[in-house]
């Protein structure tokens, strides 16, 4: 059976913010495009992100996923499969020559109509340029089996607190009514040991706009933060963190270790010199953001390079790749948050769209 | 469809016709020539009135030449003539003008004002996206870059540019009227002063470093800015020189100039037998590679020292700093050889940009506005980069450059809804519309309210504020609307209800609700609005007489509304018309107002049920 | 299957037990001991004022180890990490393998990379194997419940002892024990150090470190508490009754090492394990193999 | 305390001693201090309290210190520390250098000895080996020549 070879000026890797994004701009630009999500549905991680506004917004940017999702699926130029992931990858010329692989999901379904859908077969598509926008990997806070998680009831990630946040949060603290959660900033970042010399920058803010809500939602909750340095960034931010010192107990240190208590998960960590035990109804890991766990693959797939911190991409650069034709979008560059990876999107497609200008030329000539 | 209008200039020809008879049979209302939404003048622009040739302007019109159409013959065949020949003209100021006057061709020119990389690559970027660019460098030499980046590097940059910028030096943007589409820019030169048009307009105000107000004020012959400091005139000899850089030590301490204060401490520790001391408020590493120099200079020698907000004291002499260490919990001094004080990123919006008669472009808070990224303003089609809007030199500045001219592009290309109309029968020129757009987008100009031609995102702000209902982008008037409501209404089953959902927001959340199977009251109307902020007092309380028994209107949260306050806008439109419920004996929770953003559909799904409730209770 | 027995100081003179216990299992689990002879000390007690003299001192037990090809089996954890550790150190650090070997030459020694070390228990879960072991037992120890108490050096540095286990939330012994049909105690204070580290430095801060476990002990009804470092036995059980008189309590809880625990499960009577050199028995455990 | 009076070179010096490298990669964050077991009994000891007395340059204080000489060495504060600091390596280094400076703790000379004599820190002689013997366990031999080269000294007295 021939294989269906679709041909397109972009193709883009991964279907969250920074795709959708490069997409769009991609078709302001006049260049249509092919999205592959690899996943059964659009938005990356931002999909799970539920709005943190308590009395006004506090500009997390995963309410812009919806108008994404809406312009994309408003753009015919922009063709979308689900289920699909590229398993092999040639330079071919000035562009690129992929082949997809349908992808078995059991995630949860599309909840919005799209054009497209799941790739139905293996295909080749022949184009211009390569967006990577898979995104980063959240850190899995086993690895750090100190701070008990899976091991201590009432620890969680906060990617589990952010699914919860919504509905029930007794549920993630074992059925206790949490009325005292911790916060453990850098799981997974800013550690040599692990060879994560950076800061995940999005955890502090994260965690920060979750204990604004879970204060909102049941007053009178205590939210103890450990951190080393807060890393908010803004302007709005300064204001607002002043407010948070009053309302929320920050306490500067890395805890040792979480155990597990006769009346919850306890933080071991140090105080005045000495080593103190508190105990919480829940407590909540602020993993970081790794590498995308594809990310030498893909590198080995298309050629490209990795910044020192093991991302995609070079470290002098915001969107090259050091292959020709392939470029860098959102966290799997690094790690950013939403609205950057938006952004970033756009400055990406905005180099795409450079390299595929002598192309367009040519095909306009022929 | 815009509704036509027929203006009849009685001149020779003309005799004897029935100007009623021809408009009703050619479908048009008679009007005396104020109502513009389009309109059919029965004679040609150079024959017409000034006056209405004026009121007419920028509006879409089918200039007739009505007397040589009719021609001669019987009185009969001349009035079936005059109604056809209006027919034809209605439908082609109807239709084949209509794009004209709805969505008037935005004018593709772009200006890019100011200095340094970003406005260069902000030039780049929009040429390369086809527009024809001007660059104004408001210094006399080119390659002048802000003060925070290398000339050489701004040189190069230049150098690349395409053929379609145009590079003038030593030229200012001094005012900037119109919006998105249509500006009208005045230019200082060297010499003279030019007015141009632009379609948008990208600022790149100069940028420079500055030390934070907050700073010790150490002696000063000891103490230096980062940016003046050389690192090789420092050594120490048979004593240690001992060197305290101090980082920004305030709340709104940046990652950028904690890296320079790193980058510093590290150069100068470097150096043999100096001790630097780095004072730092939070390690904010949250740049790239931050995490990495924080700890080179820490592998260095450098000492890191936290501390509180105002824990850095200095002697009366300014050559003791005095510190408590928060590890040993005991106070330090140190006399210090040297102080390098770190310094921010800063620049300025120009002033003119924060007057308010102008519009609401800026103000401090809006970079941080989630849906105001890629350098927009409120102010549609007015951008602002660069170190203005706190990005750091370098890639930043063109990675905001690239997201800026691809925005306007998009702008420029047609993605904005066309542009309100404006009824100047009804418009008293009170200029609340011109107050109250978020955009920008509706301007005063040569004695009439003019909106702009692209920038309009039809968010009914305007129309909802009227008090005369004299404006409205198309499609969103008080009658299209309160027809549609009628009509939904009249459909609706059971218990009807109304929601005015925002776009952005509450439709959002609805649709997901629907995707997902969600079963709405039978007798729920949806009606979407661009922005909550289209819904005024009167379309509430036309929803209530048309039968509804509840109203919610769900817009964005504060501070993450597109339009800027249209959704504080709704709300106390709301509580209005709730008042006024209340005062007529009605009950004043049929009408609701929620914040609510696309991702919390459960939200919306309660806020709904609730109503549906009330409503059912009567 | 072989390895090379090292018995460090303190194991041949006051843990006769723990080394009589250690070679039974051993032979019965089919492990060939060969003892290294004239091995003395692993250079541990020198590294806190010396450290280049402790290299060389362990740089020697090493080399000798090194000539049989054969993994060097501590019993002692102390003794386990420092020939870990500087047979880590001498094989990723070739200037100090120069210098070490230097200091070895009159000896009639060199050190050549690639020296395994583990300590027995390790060797017995890694290189025996779970399975294997499970095999050869034949008694169930079934109603007995012991306390495993890994200490320090059996798992730090896991940069150097890492693969077997993780220290944070280590596993192995429990899993040893249960092989055995016993229960392996939960408890709270499972990895608190025996403070045997500062019993020359401190007496008083060893004991106290020591009696925060014994105090846990005491309170729950273990059988046991299961150890396999002599160090680690100096403080539970040697120092034990010294420990309750400074704390104004009553302690009584007994200590037995790992290998005696397995050697039951094996058939071995309390006897041939040296239960008899045991200071504070656990007298049910005993008696029920009699 | 004035800074101006510290010595800046303690750090250098303590890094540039094996197993010291980590000392300065320290940022405070004090998950050594959390973890340590000896932090908890004893007033004062606290490695990151330790640490910046070393970077500090407060030299005399820390070599002088008895509390360095307090670390149980269970590597728990290097196991928790995100910079790989080693802190039980840093103070082993510390140590190394109050001992050669003269503050080593007095049963140094003691070890050195007793290793001299015997080869081991607890003699085993005939009495030992016949109690071995009398379990079935094999007898040891004793090798303090290797020793006596390896640390320069001669027996002090004692049998060889």
């Amino acid at each position: 059976m021939a294989v269906k070879t679709i041909k397109t000026p972009a193709v883009i890797i991964g279907g969250g913010v920074a795709g959708l994004a490069a997409a769009i701009d991609l078709s302001r630009r006049g260049l249509s495009s092919l999205v592959v999500e690899r996943g059964p549905r659009l938005g990356g991680r931002v999909a799970d992100f539920c709005c943190k506004a308590t009395d006004s917004c506090v500009r997390c940017g995963a309410c812009r996923l919806a108008d994404l999702v809406r312009r994309v699926a408003a753009r015919p130029e922009i063709a979308i499969y689900t289920s699909a992931k590229p398993v092999a990858a040639e330079a071919d010329g000035d562009g690129w020559r992929l082949t997809l692989e349908p992808q078995r999901n059991n995630g949860p379904a599309p909840v919005v109509e799209l054009a497209g859908g799941p790739l139905p077969r293996r295909s080749q598509v022949q184009a211009g340029a390569v967006i990577l926008a898979v995104g980063a990997t959240p850190f899995d806070p086993s690895a750090k089996s100190r701070f008990g998680y899976r091991r201590v009831p009432g620890v969680v990630s906060a990617l589990e607190l952010e699914g919860a946040l919504e509905h029930s949060l007794a549920e993630l603290a074992g059925g206790r009514d949490p009325r005292r959660v911790a916060f453990i900033q850098c799981v997974g970042s800013r550690d040599e040991s692990l060879g994560h010399l950076y800061c995940s920058r999005v955890c502090c803010g994260f965690a920060l706009r979750m204990a604004r809500v879970i204060q909102a939602r049941r007053p009178g909750t205590e939210i103890t933060f450990f951190h080393m340095d807060v890393q908010t960034y803004g302007r709005a931010w300064a204001g607002e963190l002043a407010e948070m010192r009053e309302q929320m107990n920050f306490v500067r240190a890395m805890p040792g270790e979480v155990t597990a208590g006769p009346g919850g998960p306890q933080v071991v960590y140090a105080a005045g010199g000495r080593s103190q035990t508190a105990e919480f109804d829940l407590v909540v890991l602020s993993q970081g953001m790794r590498p995308p766990v594809g990310a030498a693959a893909l590198s080995q797939l298309f050629a490209c390079t990795r910044t020192s911190d093991g991302f995609l991409g070079s470290d002098a650069e915001p969107v090259a790749s050091g292959a020709a034709g392939v470029f860098i979008a959102g966290s799997a560059r690094g790690p950013m948050s939403i609205v950057e990876s938006i952004e970033h999107g756009a400055v990406a497609a905005a180099a795409a769209a450079g390299h595929l200008q002598p192309l367009v030329r040519e095909a306009a000539h022929a | 469809m815009p509704e036509v209008s027929l203006i009849w200039i009685e001149e020779a020809g003309l005799e004897g016709l029935d100007p009623a008879k021809a408009a009703k049979k050619a479908g048009v209302a008679l009007s005396d020539g104020g109502l513009v939404e389009a309109a059919v003048v029965t004679t040609t622009e150079a024959r017409a009135p000034r006056s209405l040739v004026n009121r007419l302007k920028g509006y879409p019109v089918k200039w007739l030449d009505l007397a040589a159409e009719v021609g001669g013959g019987p009185l009969a065949l001349r009035q079936a003539r005059a109604a056809a020949a209006v027919a034809r003209a209605a439908g082609s100021a109807a239709l084949g003008t209509m794009a004209q006057r709805y969505t008037r061709q935005p004018n593709q020119e772009v200006l890019v004002a100011g200095r340094g990389l970003a406005a260069v690559a902000a030039a780049h970027q929009a040429a390369a996206l086809g527009h024809p660019v001007l660059l104004a460098l408001e210094t006399t030499r080119a390659r002048a870059a802000c003060a925070d980046e290398k000339p050489a590097e701004v040189k190069r940059a230049l150098a690349g540019l395409p053929a379609q910028v145009e590079v003038v030096t030593g030229t200012e943007l001094v005012e900037l009227l119109g919006a998105g589409g249509d500006f009208q820019a005045r230019l200082q030169g060297p010499r003279r002063t030019s007015r141009r048009r632009f379609g948008a307009v990208v600022l790149a105000p100069p940028s420079a470093y500055a030390v934070p107000g907050d700073m010790p004020a150490t002696a000063e012959d000891i103490t230096l800015p980062v940016s003046r400091l050389k690192p090789k005139q420092y050594q120490g000899g048979e004593q240690w020189l001992q060197a305290a850089v101090i980082a920004p030590l305030g709340p709104g301490a940046t990652a950028h100039g904690f890296a320079r204060a790193v980058t510093a401490a590290l150069a100068l520790q470097k150096r043999p037998r100096v001790q630097v001391t780095l004072f730092l408020g939070e390690a904010k590493v949250a740049s790239e590679g931050g995490e990495r120099l924080y700890r080179d200079a820490r592998r260095q020698g450098v000492l890191a020292m936290r501390v509180e907000p105002g824990g850095l004291r200095v002697s009366r002499d300014g050559r003791k700093l005095s510190f408590d260490d928060p590890v040993l919990g005991e106070p330090v001094d140190l006399r210090p050889d040297l102080v390098v004080l770190s310094e921010e990123v800063t620049g300025r919006a120009p002033a003119w940009l924060d007057n308010p008669l102008v519009t609401t472009a800026w103000d401090q808070d809006l970079p941080d506005h989630p849906r105001l990224q890629a350098g927009r303003t409120a102010r549609s089609g007015l951008y602002l980069i660069g170190g203005a809007r706190g990005a750091a030199p370098g890639d930043p500045r063109r990675a905001q450059a690239a997201a800026a001219a691809a925005d306007l592009h998009g702008l420029l290309s047609g993605e904005a809804v066309a542009v309100p109309a404006v009824r100047d029968v009804l418009c008293a020129s009170c200029l609340t519309c011109v107050r109250v757009c978020p955009h920008g987008v509706v301007c005063y100009a040569e004695d009439h309210i003019a909106p702009a031609p692209a920038a309009c995102l039809a968010c009914g702000v305007c129309t909802a504020e009227c008090p005369a209902e004299a404006i409205a982008p198309p499609g969103w008037s008080n009658r299209e609307m309160i027809a549609s409501l009628a009509a939904g209404l009249k459909a609706a089953a059971g218990d009807k209800l109304v929601l005015f959902a925002c776009r952005n927001s509450g439709m959002d959340a609805a649709r997901a609700l629907s995707l997902a199977g969600h079963q709405w009251p039978k007798g729920l109307l949806m009606v979407p609005v661009n922005c909550a902020g289209r819904v005024g007092v009167q379309l509430i309380l036309r929803a209530l007489s048309l039968g509804a028994g509840g109203v919610l209107v769900a817009g964005c949260h504060q501070g993450n509304c597109r339009s800027l306050n249209g959704n504080l806008r709704a709300k106390l439109r709301s509580g209005e018309a709730a008042d006024l419920l209340a005062q007529v004996g009605g009950r004043p929770e049929q009408v609701r107002f929620m914040h609510l953003a696309s991702n919390q559909p459960r939200a919306l799904a309660q806020a709904v049920a609730e109503l549906a409730q009330t409503a059912g209770e009567k | 299957m072989e390895a090379l027995l090292y018995l460090g100081c303190t194991v041949p003179v006051r843990n006769l037990n723990y080394e009589l216990s250690a070679r039974k299992v051993a032979a019965a689990l089919g492990v060939k001991l060969r003892d290294l002879t004239e091995a003395g000390c692993c250079g541990f007690p020198l590294k806190a004022t010396d450290q280049a003299a402790a290299l060389v001192i362990a740089a020697r037990a090493l080399a000798q180890a090194g000539e049989g090809g054969l993994t060097l089996t501590p019993l002692c954890s102390a003794c386990t990490g420092t020939l870990a550790e500087a047979a880590h150190h001498l094989d990723h650090d070739a200037a100090a393998r120069r210098r070490v070997n230097r200091e070895l030459a009159p000896l009639g020694l060199a050190y050549r990379p690639g020296v395994r070390v583990k300590h027995l228990v390790r060797f017995l879960l890694e290189d025996v194997g779970e399975a294997a072991i499970k095999k050869k037992l034949t008694r169930s120890l079934e109603g007995f419940s012991f306390a495993p108490h890994y200490g320090c050096h059996y798992l730090k540095p896991s940069q150097v002892l890492g693969g077997l286990d993780d220290p944070e939330d280590p596993t192995s012994l429990a899993r040893l024990i249960e092989l055995t049909g016993a229960e392996a105690v939960a408890y709270d204070s499972m990895k608190e150090c025996c403070g045997g580290g500062v019993l020359g430095a401190d007496e008083r801060l060893a004991g106290r470190m020591a009696g925060t476990k014994l105090v846990d002990l005491a309170a729950r009804e273990v059988t046991a508490l299961a150890l396999l470092c002599p160090f680690c036995n100096v403080m539970y059980e040697g120092q034990q009754k010294t420990i309750a008189k400074k704390l104004a309590t009553e302690l009584k809880v007994p200590v037995v090492y790992v290998t005696q625990v397995l050697g039951l499960a094996l058939g071995f009577k309390p006897k041939e394990l040296g239960f008899k050199l045991n200071r504070i028995k656990p007298k049910d455990l005993v008696k029920a193999f009699k | 305390m004035l800074l101006n009076d510290c010595d800046p070179g303690f750090k250098h010096q303590v890094a540039a001693e094996p197993g010291g490298q980590g000392i300065k990669a320290c940022f405070a964050c004090a998950a050594c201090t959390a973890r340590c077991p000896v932090a908890g009994h004893v007033e004062g000891y606290d490695p990151r309290r330790l640490i910046r007395l070393v970077l500090l340059g407060r030299r005399e204080e820390v070599l002088a210190s008895p509390l360095i000489w307090l670390c149980s060495t269970c590597y728990s504060c290097q196991e928790v520390c995100p910079q790989q600091v080693s802190f039980t390596e840093v103070l082993t280094a510390i140590k190394n250098i109050a001992a050669r400076a003269g503050y080593g703790p007095p049963a140094t000379e003691a070890v050195i000895d007793q290793l001299a004599a015997h080869g081991r820190l607890l003699e085993v002689g005939e009495f030992e080996n016949q109690r071995r013997t009398d379990l079935g366990l094999p007898e040891v031999a004793e090798a303090p020549a290797h020793f006596q080269k390896v640390l320069g000294v001669e027996p002090a007295g004692g049998k060889s």
